[in-house]
């Protein structure tokens, strides 16, 4: 029965594992092994704009596993995502060597004409791969780390988290701004030449890349499923559902949450760290709160608390908008606007959670286990829309029952 | 400029009668001429200073004519003229009577250009110029003028001007005026020391200014007087830095809390996560717009009036898209807080774009009605007016709702509904209707907070997203669902920023703000004004 | 559009039959046009600038499709939208050439947006034309810089504020926003003003963030630098948004023209037609044109662009004129060339000499920056200004800036054989300074 | 009075909220294995009582010990938690998105640390113990149903199943028979004289039938103090209680 009960969620992430890392496979082939000519062609534009969604995905995924699963809405994911992918941009700045246009074979462009007289202590150690990769773990794994420590244990939930998170990327877009940082200030790091000895702008790389991203995000899917089913997993959803009942039975509910929340500030700086790479620029546009808002709503659309949804979400919404700026460029905004406003209104529980829902009544029992691995409310969807004043479970996450004031 | 006008004006009327003879008059349109001839500042500014050395009051309409940009010269005869806009074309006026000589269209002038120094030497002639003139408010102008352009010259007719003088407050400037000058004279150095005492005891930037330039200048005990009283200066001016800091900061405060009170009943009341807030805001903006612009077609009369027939428009267009979007969206995700996220973003989005699309993506003109322009000084705080309307405004909006929530009937059933939906609706309190009105007050005050802020800030398509983060910061620091939260929590964040400002630098201010925004949620989980107890949680 | 309503519904029909045309565009792909990419944000932060530089450019589009197009076929616009999000504009750069096979994309305004799209024009080898005044400190082969560079602009709205005429400024409040053209222009004015004998205590610096809407502090800072006795002038290199509080609070506070003249390198008719012009009468700009410009050009262009957006209260401005002076500088060429083939036209480029709008004419040169005319103007009530002073001749674009250490020896020239973007004079090496 | 034999001993307890007196000089003894009754009227402080000694809401003032020597004042809920003391909420609070199972299981008692549940794997004692509760709960046949399927009454067994799982030397169960049928509360009481045997238990609760099926001893609070204390029908025969309920 317990296997069962897992059949049709572990079928859904099985597929979408392979998917990905077929895609890994045949995409590059297609791309570099076929004549442009032919149908099958893939032109590298299309790599790389679908690369990016895959890195896209796996910040969704990440903050999926925080928001869908332990209630955490972190309007401050782009943060870490930004974090991951500046250590990266560091150590593609620093390969660039004296191929800059001033030369300097240590200080990259930028430095130069600010006139800094040498390489600030912050950008050492940045031209090993190694050590940018490790960075690209430990500077949003700390920062989450640390930031999560504090708020957690000082009992920080809803609204007042998802502020505070806020207030962190807002905080970081400020200060990477600042060309006094050392970051290059708004302009970023650019200007990118190889990685790991390859040049970035090649087709095979870029083929490469996307290969990574698609193979890293089938890991992070099976990685983010065995959190899920593990114990561990368990709780993290009854913590969602009932943080003060998880704490009397003994739990450390702000541990539970903080391992959470590493995990997860660590996937998206991963998620960063292929996708500077893949676009050629990072730049503190990529704190901007309005981002980290996006990433929810990408994780809303495709359907929180399932594996599956925020990739569908991200996939589809950054479609949407690549095709929408081109067709509709002075018009796009209405419709991206009016997607929001009907996702919310007519799928709650976004894409897959409403198509759980819809076989859910087909098959009762099932739904209710597949529910269960999604986390949703697991009563029967209303027929139509109708007004309520119950709280869905993990809207705000808080602690189950508590009346949130004002929220 | 409009000063200068009026000066021109009044001295016109003045002086009508005592129009010196022809003979001078013919001088001085031989003067007046050459500026037909001047082919560079400096000759112009020759010209100028001629016509200023004459002495005669009749210049001074030419003058200021040349120092607005309305001295034209004909180009069919090259001769000069004061030109006044009327219509597409321009009626030609006598430089010296005023009489209008003829039209003429634009095509047929040639403007005299001026620039800042020519401005400011036109501005020196004209303020010795107006010493004797009759109203009160012309000479302290004259004065000021004379006190920032000192020069030995000044020294004489000042002389003169003190002697005549009957009003205590405008004698006291000339005198300054005339210490100013003294010290970039070659007067004795005890005239020159008791000059610095009188400036001293001015004690404002500009005696400042003046005074380290003699400093720099001078010699001896002039030198020390100067830099003692310089000194002193200094001291007396860092207290009033602080205060002026502080005034800043509940400046900045009071737009905070504007921009933030609509957000404390949409959000902090209802529970509603309202993206599209500053859309609101931002809306009220472009009523006053528009309202604007139909009284400067229609009605220019009423421009003064703008700003208060803009704020029930306001209100009235904010509460009305509220109230739609309420009935539309809103009303069928009560309970779940976060999916109003999603949707008010689609809806900030649209609101955004239809904006953009109606009127373009552009930055709008939206003026100061004069009641709103310059400043007035206290002490040495310089409080710009518009910026205490702001204060007052937000006040006063304040206090109406806080009234409205706590002594109407209205918002006791608002505050019913959100302590106990289903309570409030068996008691027969209309759910539905109360929520309606609640967002739409909600909306319709960003809506009016958007009257204001069009006075400060761009009236753009973006206007709204600057205010939003802010908004939300300003609610919970202060405690969702607690305006008096709101209230404090507006003004400290104001005050923080602005008294780390001078110091860290606006960047570095706004992160530090932002960094002790996250460690006092840290402190007190649910912001200032937390609710405590049982209910709370249990 | 201010005031115009009957002209809203117009432009809203316009809009949306422009839209039915554009979705229509893929599907066509036809031969028998060129087409031309336009990069513009039409939302987002830099709309409010950028949909200007699309509509002149559709406008330009359909007066060459007028005069008979270009290589007997016509042109075809091709506009997206880079929602001022700089990522997306490389995407959209890439959509473009790859996806739409445009042959030459005009684009982009921030620094940071064009740095974004460079790897992309010189990966799929396109050309670029970039219509704003910037930092200076680069030079590709695929990009050309019809906007200012730093010696087009702030040098000589420096040496204007040091000259009699200007007021012999003896103290600078050099004023910016926090990001990276006004930290570059910052830096090789202060070299400049310190070349000139000013002293470093007669030199303030002071950055705000994007969008900055409370100046009380900044401006009062401003009046107590100015009040030290001597000459005090402000060199803003504010952007944008952050322009019209920031006038707003010099108005109310006070500050006059005479007294401590501000200088501005980005403010133009476009910003000030936000704002009650009366307070800040005789402040300056400096710009390479000025709508004010009385020349036959100008008119014709002023009244074509009024024709064309159905306003004739929209203003126009110098990157509007830049745009202008680019197109037909790419027209020239691609005439020149007899193909639009990119490297043909990037050869064909260098040379060609177009008429400007200030009555002279700019010349494209070998380090793809274009010679123009430096203008100083002063604000009038009119929202128009009024140029006070004009540079004698043409100014030629220094990409590499003499004031700053590591780009004075540097030079570009992108003719055969050189070929450079920077070629350093000193080693006579390409490559900046070599490996040394 | 000793506290070395109690295994909960509350002495002069006072909190307050926003001026409000929730709890007034408390004191409260409980020996080890006793079961204790504890009755009052709404806003006697009953819940707030509970609060203090799970080391959710901490006093302004007084004493709170558990098991003679450990001062709960000092700790947070998850360690008295750890320390065997388990609370039943008022309105049941399970994992409704859990299975049954599952709840029993995040209740069990074992380590509670993070690494250990990631890498977890049931043993065959876990199972056993959990079938057992499962038993005792009577909720053997819904082992796979979600737990927000259950009914009210089978929501609240399953909260003291949790409780019982957690194997704790203290039981505070709030309210246990709140929207129960005759026949449910019969099988509470039942349950819960069989928990008493080796488990020391606070009951509060209104339901003055359920307290006498219990026929402990009865402690009433009005007002956050003490009323009375004595059996039920010494409690009930104080002319003070009867007051407070009835109204003056």
């Amino acid at each position: 029965m317990i296997t069962q009960r897992f059949f049709g969620a572990d079928r859904r992430i099985a597929i979408t594992v392979l998917v990905l890392l077929a895609a890994a496979v045949i995409v590059p082939l297609l791309n570099l092994a076929v004549s442009p000519t032919s149908a099958f062609y893939i032109p590298p534009y299309i790599v790389a704009l679908v690369g990016k969604y895959l890195c896209y995905a796996l910040l969704a995924l990440a903050l999926d596993l925080v928001w869908g699963y332990c209630g955490i809405l972190s309007l401050g994911h782009g943060a870490f995502f930004a974090l991951g992918g500046y250590a990266m941009g560091m150590y593609l700045m620093r390969q660039i060597g004296s191929r800059g246009v001033y030369g300097n074979p240590i200080l990259p462009d930028f430095m130069v004409f600010l006139n800094y007289k040498e390489l600030p202590w912050f950008w050492y150690g940045f031209d090993h791969f190694w050590f940018a990769a490790l960075m690209v773990l430990a500077v949003p794994g700390l920062l989450a780390f640390v930031f999560g420590w504090f708020a957690f244990r000082s009992r920080v939930t809803g609204v007042y988290l998802s502020i505070i998170t806020q207030a962190m990327t807002y905080a970081l877009l400020l200060a990477f701004f600042r060309n006094d940082m050392g970051f290059g200030g708004n302009n970023g790091l650019t200007d990118f030449k190889d990685i790991l000895g390859f040049n970035v702008q090649a087709n095979a790389t870029r083929s490469a890349l996307f290969a990574a991203s698609a193979v890293t995000l089938a890991l992070a899917v099976l990685l983010t499923a065995a959190i899920v089913r593990s114990k561990y997993g368990k709780l993290l959803m009854a913590v969602r559902d009932a943080e003060s009942r998880t704490r009397f039975l003994g739990w450390l509910a702000e541990n539970v949450k903080l391992f959470a929340f590493t995990v997860s500030a660590i996937m998206a700086g991963i998620g960063g760290a292929l996708y500077v790479p893949q676009v050629g620029i990072i730049n503190p546009g990529e704190f901007d709160p309005a981002n980290s808002i996006e990433v929810v709503i990408w994780t809303a659309v495709g359907g929180r608390g399932t594996i599956v949804g925020p990739i569908v979400g991200a996939l589809l919404v950054n479609a949407g908008k690549s095709w929408f700026t081109g067709v509709l460029p002075e018009f796009w905004l209405f419709a991206l606007g009016g997607l929001f406003v009907a996702v919310t209104l007519f799928l709650p529980k976004g894409i897959v959670g409403m198509w759980d829902s819809w076989h859910g009544r087909a098959k009762a029992l099932r739904a209710a286990s597949l529910a269960a691995e999604a986390g949703a409310d697991p009563e029967e969807p209303p027929a139509k829309i109708v007004r309520s004043a119950a709280r869905t479970p993990g809207a705000w996450s808080a602690s189950g029952p508590e009346p949130q004031p004002a929220e | 400029m409009n000063l200068l006008r009026a000066i021109g004006l009044l001295l016109l009327l003045t002086m009508a009668s005592l129009l010196p003879s022809s003979a001078a008059e013919a001088d001085l349109r031989a003067i007046i001429a050459k500026f037909a001839t001047a082919t560079n500042f400096s000759a112009t500014e020759a010209v100028v200073r001629e016509l200023a050395t004459s002495g005669d009051p009749a210049v001074e309409r030419p003058l200021s004519a040349l120092a607005d940009g309305n001295l034209y010269i004909r180009k069919a005869d090259s001769q000069v003229f004061v030109g006044k806009e009327a219509g597409d074309g321009i009626e030609v006026l006598d430089p010296l009577s005023g009489e209008k000589a003829a039209d003429a269209a634009k095509a047929d002038l040639t403007k005299i250009k001026v620039n800042n120094s020519l401005r400011r030497v036109i501005r020196d002639a004209l303020g010795t110029l107006t010493l004797r003139a009759k109203d009160a408010s012309v000479r302290l102008a004259a004065a000021a003028t004379m006190f920032k352009t000192p020069g030995a010259a000044n020294i004489e007719p000042l002389d003169a001007a003190i002697a005549a003088e009957t009003d205590a407050s405008v004698k006291v400037l000339f005198e300054q005026a005339r210490a100013a000058s003294v010290l970039v004279s070659d007067k004795p150095e005890a005239d020159k020391l008791a000059a610095v005492s009188v400036i001293a005891a001015r004690g404002d930037r500009d005696a400042l200014s003046l005074l380290t330039s003699v400093e720099a200048g001078a010699q001896g005990t002039v030198k020390e007087a100067a830099s003692a009283a310089v000194s002193r200066i200094n001291s007396t001016l860092a207290l009033w830095d602080a205060g002026q800091n502080i005034w800043y900061g509940i400046s900045l405060g009071s737009v905070l809390l504007l921009a933030a009170i609509g957000l404390a009943i949409t959000f902090g009341v209802m529970g509603v996560i309202n993206m599209a807030h500053g859309e609101m805001v931002m809306l009220g903006a472009y009523t006053t717009f528009v309202v604007q612009q139909v009284i400067r077609t229609s009605f220019p009369g009423l421009f003064d009036w703008s700003l208060v027939i803009a704020l029930p428009l306001a209100f009235l267009v904010a509460a009305l898209v509220g109230l739609a979007i309420e009935r539309g969206i809103i009303r069928f995700l009560y309970g779940r807080p976060l999916e109003t996220l999603l949707a008010t973003w689609g809806v900030s989005l649209i609101l955004q774009q239809a904006v953009r699309t109606i009127f373009g993506p552009t930055n709008q003109e939206v003026g100061n009605p004069s009641w709103m322009s310059g400043s007035f000084d206290v002490g040495q705080l310089a409080i710009t007016w518009n910026r205490l309307w702001i204060l007052v405004f937000a006040l006063a909006v304040f206090a109406v709702l806080l009234y409205v929530m706590k002594r109407t009937p209205w918002g006791l059933q608002m505050r019913a509904v959100t302590a106990n939906r289903r309570m409030a609706a068996s008691m027969g309190i209309r759910t539905p209707w109360v929520d309606a009105l609640t967002f739409a007050l909600g909306s319709g005050i960003a809506g009016i907070a958007g009257v204001a802020l069009s006075q400060i800030d761009n009236v753009s398509p973006n206007l709204g997203r600057g205010y939003i983060i802010d908004s939300f910061m300003v609610v919970v620091f202060g405690g969702v669902g607690n305006l008096w939260g709101t209230l404090v929590g507006a003004f400290s964040l104001g005050i923080v920023n602005k008294v780390l400002e001078p110091y860290a630098g606006a960047v570095l201010g706004k992160i530090v703000v932002l960094v002790l925004i996250i460690l006092f949620i840290q402190k007190r989980p649910r912001g200032l004004f937390a609710l405590k107890g049982r209910a709370v949680e249990a | 559009m201010r005031g115009n309503f009957s002209t809203i519904t117009k432009m809203f029909s316009a809009g949306v039959i422009a839209a039915g045309l554009s979705m229509s565009v893929p599907a066509k792909a036809a031969d028998d046009t060129i087409k031309v990419g336009i990069l513009h944000s039409l939302s987002g932060t830099m709309a409010i600038s950028e949909t200007t530089l699309k509509d002149v450019m559709l406008m330009l589009i359909e007066e060459q499709n007028a005069k008979g197009g270009l290589l007997g076929k016509k042109l075809e616009a091709v506009v997206v939208d880079p929602a001022s999000n700089w990522p997306l504009f490389a995407e959209k750069a890439r959509e473009l050439i790859s996806k739409d096979k445009v042959a030459a994309v005009f684009g982009c305004w921030t620094s940071v947006s064009r740095k974004s799209v460079l790897p992309v024009f010189s990966e799929l080898d396109n050309i670029l034309f970039y219509p704003v005044q910037y930092e200076g400190e680069e030079s590709e082969r695929n990009v050309f810089y019809t906007g200012a560079a730093p010696n087009q602009q702030a040098i000589p709205a420096v040496d204007y504020l040091m000259s009699a005429d200007g007021g012999s400024v003896k103290r600078w409040v050099l004023e910016g926003t926090d990001y990276v053209y006004p930290r570059t222009t910052n830096k090789i004015l202060e070299a400049y003003l310190k070349s000139k004998g000013v002293p470093a205590e007669d030199i303030m610096v002071n950055y705000t963030p994007f969008g900055f809407s409370d100046w009380q502090t900044e401006v009062s800072a401003i009046k107590k630098f100015g009040s030290a006795g001597k000459k005090t002038a402000v060199v803003s290199t504010v952007n944008g948004d952050a322009n019209v509080p920031f006038y707003k609070e010099l108005g109310n506070q006070g500050i006059k023209a005479e007294d401590i003249p501000v200088m501005a390198f980005s403010v133009g008719e476009e910003e000030l037609a936000g704002l009650d012009t009366g307070p800040l009468v005789g402040h300056l700009a400096a710009w390479n044109y000025f709508e004010s410009v009385d020349t036959p050009e100008n008119k014709k262009f002023i009244d074509d662009w009024h024709k064309f957006i159905k306003n004739d209260k929209r203003t126009t401005n110098d990157p509007m004129e830049a745009h202008y002076i680019g197109f037909n500088m790419w027209v020239k060429a691609v005439e020149k060339a007899g193909t639009t083939d990119p490297d043909k036209v990037i050869d064909a480029m260098v040379g060609v000499s177009v008429p400007n709008l200030t009555g002279g004419y700019s010349t494209m040169m070998p380090n793809h920056h274009i010679t123009k005319p430096v203008l100083i103007g002063e604000i009038q009530a009119d929202g128009q200004f009024e140029t006070v002073s004009q540079t004698p001749g043409l100014v030629m674009g220094d990409e590499w800036s003499d004031y700053l250490p590591d780009s004075k020896d540097l030079i570009s020239d992108w003719r055969a054989p050189l070929s450079c973007g920077n070629f350093n004079v000193a080693t006579g090496k390409c490559g900046g300074k070599g490996t040394n | 009075m000793s506290k070395s034999n109690t295994i909960l001993y509350l002495d002069g307890v006072s909190v307050s909220f926003d001026g409000f007196r929730a709890i007034n000089n408390l004191s409260l003894v409980l020996d080890k294995g006793e079961m204790r009754a504890i009755i009052g009227p709404n806003g006697a402080g009953k819940t707030t009582m509970m609060d203090i000694v799970t080391g959710k809401t901490r006093p302004d003032e007084g004493e709170v010990f558990f098991d003679g020597q450990v001062d709960l004042t000092r700790h947070d809920e998850a360690e008295i938690a750890m320390m065997g003391i388990g609370r039943k909420f008022q309105k049941p609070t399970v994992f409704e998105s859990h299975s049954v199972e599952d709840n029993l299981m995040l209740a069990l008692k074992g380590p509670r640390s993070i690494f250990p549940a990631l890498f977890h794997h049931r043993s065959t004692a876990e199972t056993q113990r959990i079938d057992d509760i499962l038993g005792i709960i009577r909720l053997g046949d819904k082992r796979g149903e979600l737990a927000a399927n259950l009914s009210h009454g089978q929501k609240q067994w399953l909260e003291i199943g949790m409780l019982l799982a957690q194997d704790p030397k203290l039981l505070l169960v709030d309210e246990p028979v709140a929207g129960m049928t005759d026949a449910e509360t019969e099988e509470t009481a039942r349950l819960l004289k069989d928990i008493a045997r080796d488990h020391s238990v606070i009951v509060v609760e209104h339901d003055m039938h359920f307290v006498r099926e219990l026929g402990v001893k009865v402690t009433c609070l009005h007002e956050g103090s003490v009323l009375s204390e004595g059996t039920l029908d010494f409690v009930s025969a104080d002319e003070r209680v009867v007051e407070v309920y009835l109204g003056r």
